[in-house]
């Protein structure tokens, strides 16, 4: 490990310097820790363990590799590698973003259904208990 | 799953209400004179005696448990009335801006195929509607836009006096949207799914609480909202199947 | 399209490469391509439409006009254009994030509320139909 | 509206119960001899027998669908009072920590016009009940921040043992906190939207099973987020419109 970040001089591969790695990789395992600690409590669905697990270990990689980063980097003409990580980072995060504004607009239409629902129950339990406002039909009210 | 009472009616009145325990007793009186019509009211949530005034109005109470706005309340009338077989319906304002009178107008067209009818405020032959200018310009734009996604013009298209069939009460018990300006969407939404759609000019009272709530900016955002949206969607329904 | 990415030398306009132009160019198109099917499936409410047609927009104009980048770098005293790009795009996130807490706040309430009406329901219901426990006061049972 | 049973009983005792079979029965049964309440049981959405052991207990059981906590299953109840038509509430605990005797004194005040009454452990003039040395340091803390921001001195803010007036219920149907520590938010919004509240010194048995778990960095936590939430939120709430 301590070669590893050694041998990960400032600019020949990936252009971090060893503090930068340390740092990083000190961060990502907390994060590593915090999503399986999650997990373990049943409080995250698996779709999202699998997308935070798959981010930590990509940052894993290209930190254990900085040669990687290096050379992704070369190839999207970018030339200050940490800016690659950056920017893959900041896509993630979008993907991230898109994906729970699509689950929140399947939650908020659903909760709106059962709201719908609830309130014609609430009709029919209250014309059948005939409990509800004595002004009511009675020919509804009678029916309970 | 027919609940309606014994008499024949066919018909119910879905009036959207959110705060309107001012308003809605004149409105209920007026349509308990018509013994043909069975009226429900769908309080949206409200925060005042909405629920409590409509009861003793006469009218079958749906309460929401928040505020869905006029879309979620309408989607849950026409869940209603799709539940307790009726065979057509109308939505109705709970602020006294629509005429009773206006409703043989307004339903007569079913009878002859039509799915949607859209009571006009601004059609030749409509009454003493007052529009207003900003207001004015607001539905010749919304009615170009409708213009150039289904290829017809509907004068007031944001009108919300209208009449529906059962298989559009059915359509859209599933489909109504919910968001801002949900009127025009649902309007192209019907065209697009194959659904008839009538334009009758009716007469319609000004309302008696006056709401330029809607600032400028706002609105000017809700358009370009409305707009995306439809250019957007609008090319991916499918036509409906025969009825 | 080619002379405007050709122009594009990395340091003097927006100081990206054309690599990195045509790499994001590429990307954001991707994004707006999915938005839009997301979209036209009815499965994204028009707010987060708006938001995320806002964002690929913001980026396709930054990408297409480098020098735009480049002077708001200069103006912000940023000294490498492309950390604009990424700040503001973490900017962007931190705002989609808040919005999020509050949408999640409100669904939470709502579903609260749900959960409250259908336990009174479900008293109610009990109540009428007298399936309730046995031992439960016979006046309530018989009430139905 | 009105559901209660036909014989005029206008007081209800809500007990909102989390895994309580064990406690409940004795709570119940202390309860059952006084004729002019009646007792409703929130299950939280309990693991155990609780809502089966309520309705042996000859109390109405309104059972959560999944957890709330606290301020949720109270909210619940107030919701269940307000629709019931019931004029006044007391909420009491599942484990035996309230005693029927001193029902009394805490439902007295409101025929005098409170609408929160507060029975307080602390007061002089409250019997045997002994608050160790971490709880008592904490209760001082939030009454000196309810001091603070209501300019009046509660003894004992967090006390569970509180009774309500009609027009409180139906506030608090509405907007009951349910987030950790929710009587001291509860507390400080009823005092600020202007409502009268009281407290009484009352006896109170010593939990019988004790709930020393909360550990000591969760509740600093938690006390540092009320009152965050307090001094951010407590400022902007109208005062209430005279009833």
């Amino acid at each position: 490990m301590i070669a590893l970040f050694a041998a990960a001089s400032p600019v020949a591969d990936g252009g971090m310097s060893t503090r930068a790695h340390v740092a990083i990789t000190l961060i990502t395992l907390a994060g590593l820790v915090f999503v399986i600690r999650m997990v373990r409590r049943s409080q995250l669905r698996s779709k999202y363990t699998v997308l935070w697990l798959a981010a930590s270990m990509t940052i894993v990689v290209l930190v254990l590799f900085p040669n990687l980063l290096a050379r992704l980097s070369r190839l999207l003409g970018i030339y200050y590698p940490p800016a690659t990580f950056l920017a893959i980072a900041v896509g993630v995060l979008f993907l991230v973003a898109v994906q729970f504004s699509w689950e929140l607009s399947r939650s908020e239409e659903r909760i709106r259904v059962l709201a719908e629902e609830v309130a014609l129950l609430r009709e029919r339990v209250e014309a059948v208990s005939g409990e509800s406002d004595p002004t009511t039909d009675p020919d509804v009210s009678s029916s309970g | 799953m027919v609940r309606r009472s014994e008499k024949a009616i066919n018909t119910l009145v879905i009036i959207p209400a959110y705060n309107e325990e001012l308003a809605l007793p004149d409105v209920l009186g007026s349509l308990a004179a018509r013994e043909d019509l069975d009226v429900v009211v769908v309080d949206d949530g409200s925060s005042d005696r909405t629920s409590r005034v409509a009861a003793e109005g006469g009218a079958t109470v749906v309460t929401l448990p928040f505020n869905l706005g006029i879309g979620g309340a309408l989607r849950c009338g026409f869940r209603y009335a799709v539940r307790s077989g009726y065979e057509r319906a109308v939505q109705f304002d709970a602020d006294g801006q629509h005429d009773v009178a206006a409703l043989r107008a307004i339903l007569a067209p079913l009878d002859d195929g039509a799915d949607l009818v859209i009571g006009s405020r601004v059609t030749d032959g409509a009454g003493a509607y007052a529009v207003g200018r900003a207001r004015g310009s607001a539905m010749g734009m919304l009615r170009r836009v409708v213009k150039l996604l289904s290829g017809r013009t509907i004068m007031d298209t944001s009108s919300g006096f209208r009449a529906f069939s059962r298989p559009m009460l059915e359509y859209f018990a599933r489909t109504y949207p919910y968001e801002y300006m949900e009127s025009v969407e649902a309007l192209l939404s019907a065209m697009n799914a194959g659904f008839e759609v009538i334009e009758v000019p009716v007469v319609m009272h000004s309302r008696t609480a006056g709401e330029a709530s809607t600032v400028r900016f706002r609105l000017v955002y809700h358009y370009l909202r409305v707009m995306l949206m439809l250019v957007v969607k609008m090319r991916r329904r499918r036509p409906r199947e025969a009825t």
